[in-house]
């Protein structure tokens, strides 16, 4: 046990060392970081509160006083992109955990019993997956109805697809392993077999496709922000400030009203990506330059690998 | 399988709380309660639910698609009208996308490093953070409103008569939607294409004294088509549900403003119809998946594998 | 140990390095390979895998990977009266390519793999044809036939149409010599061609091969891990570990008479030569270092039961035994043969 | 008069009330071309010709129906139109019409009164209308008789060569307005229809009328370009085409030539048109309220909670701050200015105490989350107002959620009724509209019950024949409204007519772009 958790700590330092010693985790990292702490910190930065209006200051572009300008309640928009990260990557996030833990149950489940369970879990998934995903989140909107908890809701249930494709391929591989036969020898329940010894050898591809999600959901908000369908408009999410933009006066003659904030979007998405560029590349040596590892094997080792 | 999928549909639909008589004719705008009641049994709202749904079934097996709650229009007069506008958009993005993709992502996987590989590398990382519907307000800010080239939206202008006359309206929403694909897509190729170089034949095509062009040309680029085209398959429901957020910034009347403004009206019949077709699609592109393959594929053409 | 330039030589390496540039740093891959291959000769080239022999292969027509560079040495290829420095040719240029397939051709491995899926093979072989000679399809379709039949392809003509999963291991293998052979190359290299066939058609194959070198009088490189085939067919060995050739001579001298303490351990490692024609290398003690571990001297004294601390403090040279035999060791005597162990830690 | 729920939301569409005219630039010049875009629901294009029996007022209705009279700009006093005159009996219970003689359809055949009382009829037959018509025809003898389910026609009615003869239950003082915006349809076309769902009837893409104008392209998703008429017996309209778009971005179009005319009450195109330089404009005083629909059941039950309501919103600072001079605060249904006002009721003013202290002594429930609604589609200005408001509300300590509805709006008004505080708007013919709602049995009586007090005064109202009657009717609404502040008026706001300067022959006085009035469409012209 104490050897275990030895193991586990060491782990985990190699884990953090390769990570801080890769390019692009590390920018991807750099850039959430600042953009949570701007987030949280929106008020003291912007010194303003996202929600005072000051009808006097309305309509201003970019200036000294408003460095991303102020809309038509003269509300400061420094201080409301800023503070809407809060919610969008709230919403992120969550939706993101929920999606992947849906994922991996029904992944780990289809993947370990196979047959018919997997058979129409792997049906559903494909329908759900060709499916134009934010026809399907609409349909589901019309019929739950908006609301910040409904729109993490109809992500989790739209977006579960891709960890649960990851985690059934690891299933199949690893329900044939030497250890899960001797679990099997033992007479562990299938669940205790599922989730406590064979589930954590696939957290590489939970924990990839956990980022990739974050930022799917993140673009998804906003579309569905954008289209009035989302988080209420009394939160300001990203996607909600990009509202503004569905008024063709707006997308004209102010600018800044929409652009700020979908720079925000894009700029936190593309560090999340990164992380996941970054952790795809740590946890699973199989994919770390892929192409020149390859040659190097065919090249050199050859049949290496059957000889040992 | 389609049941099943008509079914859910069908019922999920009626879990609604929205009487859809008063979706169509507000209380304050009934004329008479006797008029309601006759639209009711006209439109057979007070049958039994499962004899509706088999209603249902049938008109839709026969084209008969009801009508819009909100409009009140033939449901395949609206289809009719906008599907047209929604294809014209879909498959020119799809064509354009695809063949720029393919060119961009087969100079990139060729020349690792290169101008091209670095660009598609760029566009692959960068284009898919970026929501598509602010590429679509950045082109209409930048060529609409700045440099007042192209127009605004909408498809067709009064006096526009023939498809060339039209032909600036296409042009901003199909660059947005073929930038939009263009990044998944371009990663795809790219891929596809460094790991069929990698590919021993390649070497066998090499050690013939092929000139390289010939060899990705005639050798890399058709045995990276597969998966390529597997993926565009894939995206063929677009062509039904259009590109939902695009349609929006400009303005095109097709499905994706047409499900749109029946969602945010519930409206259920139109919504069913849509979902429906969309269905119907994705089982007609996994044929399609089949058959693409096996023409690109011979193995698969010849039922075999080896 | 003879250097120059030679015109009865179709081949000459001479200290041949190359490298891979990986992830973490640089693969020394190919360390100063010396090989002068005569003119109508089968040289066979073997060695453990991972020890350079399909890397020489690929240096030679220019088509190492991405990520491999011939950095020093020049390799000589003489082309009637004329010598081309190969390794100084542009790698994708034309001067290159009419010498690829035309004059020297290529045989691979794993013939699945090899063979474009898509195409119908009897138009990979005509690409070849047509590539080098201005002929037109219909005769190049005729020649190609014509060659299939030669091959012991059966049924040419409907054979021409198939696509490369429709045939057998060995039929695609007897494609493969067409694709390398159809134009009349001076050389031909094969990489470990027989590898992935069972016994009997590896000898049918090898037994092609022979036959091709004798009639045509072509020179051949065979590169392979299965000593039994090297007694069939070569009539000159490289051995080859870690990137270094360490013994070379005519089949007899290597094969009867191996110096090298190498070349003795895979020699004791095949118990009868005819009695198992399908023994691969492998069964020498200890472990293959990897090449990115940078080692002085030599490189087999890790495993060498004949090591003294001299073998690891310089780079060791060759040193010729007999005439035309020479080997890469300094515990050689005078005599050219290696001290006599005491303790019995030998293998033999 | 007029309910107008479904065009609040059809507003939100991009800027538009937009009924654009415009004028492709080469085309102008020369042709003298014009186009109308109607406001379609589900964005994208003219959809089609909307049934001007469910809202009338867009340039199409103007150009191609017709109705017995003309309103003048004020909507009030009419002129002839199909009709030569009227005349009431001195009980004002029977009205007699005279029919024109020789006014055609477009397709050749007369106008006749058979088509007058086959389309007086029909109205009670059709699915959906405007409440407007079926108040006003529900007053005559025998009108309880039809619906759609029978074939029966209205005893009130009867004709004698070109006479109409309409008999009323009861004195009906916006009986004439309400006829002027009636248009008769032709009975030939459309008898032997589906009369239930006349309103997606294959008609509309190309009608037969009666107006100057007719259909001339009709490209459904797209645009509709009309023609003149040559069976028009008037003179001969000056443009030979309109076209209908739906423009995409006003102001934009307006400044590059491609768009004529239009009215807007986005505030923010209205602000961008400042700088336009080639159009003019016209701001026009009409009803169109905004209001918040208190729910009276739950938090606000109370009727000081309600008034805390007028204090704790910082109103005269957000309208302003939105609408600018367009909107004007208000208190009641008549505003400060108007006939018969009463200015004792007294005005918004921000304080927050007051409002805070009101809450208290009302004991608001504080711990209930406070649902404001309003409309799928609204306009962005009405979003960004509304959650102005819902953090006002928020600073006095509550728990809000503001949506816009998914689903039918009125539905959820009241059928469901799941909200506090619900944003509407009302395009009103009159004030007595106004006031009307409170009693209507279809919508807030659904809501508060039954209105026994307002039904009697707009009763009276209706019927009222001099102005120290109605006058005195008012001021007793007024003070009735405030005691009960059931409805929490927001604001009036000003519809914007902008039009080319090249355009001459428009009216000097604009009326209300949401119905039809005499704006002498033929007589415009385009140089």
């Amino acid at each position: 046990m104490q050897k275990k958790k030895q193991d586990q700590q060491s782990t985990a330092r190699i884990f953090v060392r390769n990570l801080l010693h890769n390019p692009s985790a590390v920018i991807g990292l750099t850039i959430i970081s600042i953009m949570i702490l701007c987030a949280v910190f929106a008020v003291q930065i912007a010194g303003v509160e996202p929600d005072y209006i000051d009808p006097i200051e309305g309509r201003q572009g970019p200036s000294w006083d408003h460095l991303m300008g102020t809309d038509q309640l003269g509300r400061d928009m420094l201080s409301r992109v800023l503070s809407g990260g809060r919610q969008s990557i709230y919403v992120g996030v969550i939706a993101s955990f929920l999606a992947n833990l849906i994922g991996t149950v029904l992944g780990a489940t289809a993947g370990y019993l196979g047959g018919k369970i997997d058979a129409v879990v792997m049906r559903v998934s494909e329908l759900v997956m060709t499916f134009p995903q934010l026809i399907l989140v609409l349909i589901f909107v019309s019929l739950l109805g908006q609301g910040i908890n409904n729109v993490i809701i109809v992500f989790a249930l739209t977006g579960w697809m891709t960890t649960f494709r990851l985690v059934r391929g690891e299933f199949f591989s690893l329900r044939e392993e030497a250890f899960v036969e001797a679990d099997r020898a033992f007479g562990f329940s299938k669940p205790r077999i599922i989730f406590r010894h064979i589930l954590p050898n696939t957290m590489s591809p939970i924990v990839v496709a956990f980022t990739i999600n974050i930022a799917i959901f993140i673009i998804a908000e906003a579309g569905l922000s954008f289209l009035g369908l989302g988080v209420p408009v009394t939160t300001p999410t990203w996607g909600n400030l990009l509202t503004a933009a569905q008024n063709p006066v707006v997308v004209d003659e102010y600018w800044w009203l929409w652009v700020f904030p979908a720079m925000s979007i894009a700029i936190f998405v593309l560090g999340v990506n990164f992380v996941g560029d970054g952790l795809r590349d740590v946890l699973d040596p199989r994919h770390k330059s892929l192409i020149a590892k390859n040659k190097w094997k065919v090249v050199l080792v050859g049949r290496l690998g059957r000889k040992k | 399988m389609a049941f099943t999928i008509s079914a859910l549909i069908f019922f999920a639909s009626r879990l609604s709380p929205i009487d859809p008589i008063n979706a169509m004719v507000p209380p304050d705008m009934a004329s008479d309660s006797a008029n309601l009641e006759q639209l009711r049994e006209e439109l057979g709202l007070n049958d039994h639910i499962i004899l509706q749904y088999l209603t249902w079934l049938k008109n839709i097996a026969t084209g008969e698609f009801g009508y819009s709650l909100q409009s009140g229009q033939k449901i395949s007069e609206i289809l009719a009208l906008r599907m047209p506008a929604t294809l014209e958009l879909v498959l020119s993005a799809l064509v354009l996308s695809t063949i720029l993709a393919l060119t961009l992502g087969l100079f990139a996987g060729a020349k690792k490093g290169g101008i091209a590989d670095k660009l598609s590398r760029i566009l692959g990382v960068v284009g898919i953070a970026i929501p598509d519907f602010f590429i679509g307000l950045v082109l209409l800010n930048l060529f609409a409103f700045r440099v007042e080239w192209l127009p605004t939206g909408n498809r067709v202008a009064p006096g526009q008569v023939t498809f060339w006359d039209r032909f600036p309206n296409l042009i901003l929403p199909v660059a947005t939607l073929t930038i939009a694909m263009l990044a998944v897509l371009i990663r795809y190729t790219r891929n596809s294409v460094l790991d069929t170089l990698n590919r021993d034949f390649v070497k066998t095509a090499r050690s013939k004294g092929v000139p390289e062009w010939r060899v990705l040309y005639s050798h890399v680029f058709r045995n990276s088509l597969g998966p390529v085209m597997v993926l565009l398959a894939f995206r063929l429901p677009l062509l039904v549900g259009g590109s939902i957020l695009v349609e929006t910034v400009f303005q095109w009347p097709g499905i994706g403003t047409t499900i749109i403004a029946a969602v945010t009206a519930s409206d259920y019949p139109v919504i069913m119809v849509v979902s429906m077709i969309i269905a119907m699609v994705i089982l007609v592109a996994s044929f399609l998946v089949d058959i693409i393959k096996s023409i690109l594929d011979p193995r698969v053409r010849l039922g075999g594998g080896n | 140990m003879s250097r120059s330039t030679n015109k009865d030589l179709i081949l000459d390496l001479k200290s041949v390095n190359v490298k891979f540039k990986v992830e973490d740093g640089t693969l020394h891959i190919l360390r100063d390979v010396s090989l002068s291959i005569p003119r109508g000769s089968f040289l066979c080239v073997v060695g453990e895998s991972g020890c350079g022999k399909s890397v020489t292969a690929q240096a030679i027509v220019q088509l190492l990977p991405d990520n491999g560079e011939i950095s020093s040495g020049d390799i000589l290829f003489s082309q009637g009266d004329q010598v081309v420095e190969l390794n100084k040719l542009e790698k994708f240029g034309k001067q290159m390519r009419d010498i690829r397939g035309a004059k020297i051709g290529m045989i691979f491995q794993d013939t699945l793999s090899s063979l474009n899926p898509a195409h119908k093979v009897g138009r990979q072989v005509a690409e070849s044809l047509l590539q080098h000679f201005p002929i037109s399809k219909d005769e190049a379709r005729t020649r190609v036939v014509e060659l299939f039949r030669k091959l012991g392809i059966p049924d040419p003509e409907r054979r021409y149409e198939a696509y490369p999963h429709e045939f057998s291991g060995g039929m695609r293998q007897r494609v493969m010599i067409a694709i390398a052979t159809i134009c009349e190359p001076d050389l031909v290299i094969a990489d470990e061609p027989t590898t992935a066939l069972d016994v009997t058609i590896q000898a049918q194959i090898m037994t092609l091969l022979k036959d091709l070198q004798k009639s045509a009088g072509k020179t051949f490189i065979l590169i392979t891990h299965n000593m039994a085939l090297v007694s069939e067919v070569a009539d000159h060995v490289a051995v080859m570990y870690l990137g270094r050739v360490v013994e070379y001579g005519t089949v007899e001298q290597v094969l009867r008479d191996p110096r090298h303490p190498y070349t003795k351990a895979l020699m004791a490692s095949v118990p009868n030569l005819d009695a198992d024609k399908n023994v691969d290398l492998q069964t020498v003690d200890g472990q293959t270092p990897s090449p990115a571990e940078v080692t002085v001297g030599c490189e087999f004294a890790g495993r060498c039961p004949y090591v003294i601390a001299a073998c690891t403090e310089k780079t060791i040279q060759m040193t010729q035994v007999s005439p035309g035999h020479d080997v890469r060791c300094i515990r050689l005597d005078s005599n050219g043969k290696l001290p006599v162990l005491i303790g019995g830690a030998s293998n033999e | 008069m007029r309910k107008f729920q479904k065009s609040l939301g059809a507003l939100g569409l991009v800027a538009a009330l937009a009924v654009s005219v415009l004028a492709a630039p080469s085309q102008a010049a020369t042709n003298n071309s014009i186009t109308v875009a109607e406001v379609t629901a589900g964005g994208g294009g003219v959809q089609q010709i909307f049934s001007p029996w469910i809202n009338s007022g867009s340039i199409s209705h103007h150009a191609m129906f017709r109705a017995l009279f003309k309103a003048e700009a004020n909507l009030t006093a009419v002129k002839p139109d199909l009709a030569s005159g009227y005349k009431f009996s001195k009980d004002g219970k029977t009205l007699t019409v005279t029919l024109k003689s020789g006014i055609k359809w477009s397709d050749g055949k007369d106008v006749t009164v058979d088509d007058v009382v086959w389309s007086m009829n029909s109205l009670l037959r059709v699915a959906k209308s405007n409440a407007v018509y079926v108040n006003a025809f529900k007053q005559i003898v025998g009108s309880e008789d039809v619906n759609g389910t029978n074939t029966k026609t209205m005893s009130g009615i009867t004709t004698k060569g070109n006479v109409i003869t309409i008999s009323l239950k009861a004195p009906v003082n916006t009986f004439i307005p309400a006829l002027a915006q009636f248009m008769i349809l032709p009975k030939h076309v459309l008898a032997d229809e589906d009369i239930l769902k006349l309103d997606t009837n294959n008609y509309w893409k190309n009608p037969v009328v009666a107006g100057p104008y007719k259909v001339g392209t009709f490209s459904q998703g797209n645009f509709i370009t009309l023609v003149p008429n040559d069976k028009y017996e008037g003179d001969n309209p000056k443009i030979k085409e309109i076209n209908i778009i739906v423009s995409s971005n006003l102001v934009a179009d307006a400044k590059s030539g491609k768009l004529d005319y239009f009215t807007t009450n986005d505030p923010d195109t209205i602000r961008a048109m400042n700088s336009v330089s080639t159009f003019k404009s016209a701001p026009l005083d009409v009803l169109f309220y905004r209001y918040l629909v208190v729910n009276p059941t739950g938090p606000f039950s109370n009727v000081k909670a309600r008034e805390a309501l007028k204090y704790g919103i910082d109103w005269n600072r957000l309208v302003p701050a939105i609408y600018g001079k367009q909107g004007k605060v208000i208190v009641g249904g008549v505003a400060s200015g108007m006939p018969h006002y009463l200015p004792s009721i007294p005005k918004h003013k921000f304080d927050k105490a007051k409002a805070t202290a009101l809450l208290k002594e009302a004991k608001f429930d504080f711990s209930k989350t406070i649902r404001i609604r309003t409309y799928n589609q609204s306009q962005p200005a009405v979003m960004i107002i509304m959650a102005a408001v819902a953090q006002q509300l928020e600073d006095l300590g509550m728990k809000v959620e503001f949506l816009p509805w998914t689903g039918d709006a009125t539905t959820e008004l009241w059928t469901n009724r799941n909200y506090e505080l619900a944003l509407k708007g009302l395009s009103a013919f009159n004030v007595g509209e106004w006031y009307a709602e409170y009693s209507n049995p279809a919508t807030f009586e659904k809501l508060l019950g039954a209105q026994p007090e307002y039904a009697a005064l707009n009763s009276r109202l209706l019927q009222a024949t001099t102005l120290r009657e109605t006058g005195k009717i008012l001021t007793e609404l007024q003070k009735l409204e405030q005691q009960d502040l059931y409805k929490l008026p927001m604001h009036l706001l000003k519809q914007v007519v902008f039009i080319s300067k090249d355009i001459s022959g428009t009216p000097t006085k604009w009326g209300n772009p949401l119905y039809v009035y005499q704006n002498n469409i033929t007589s415009w012209s385009a140089n």
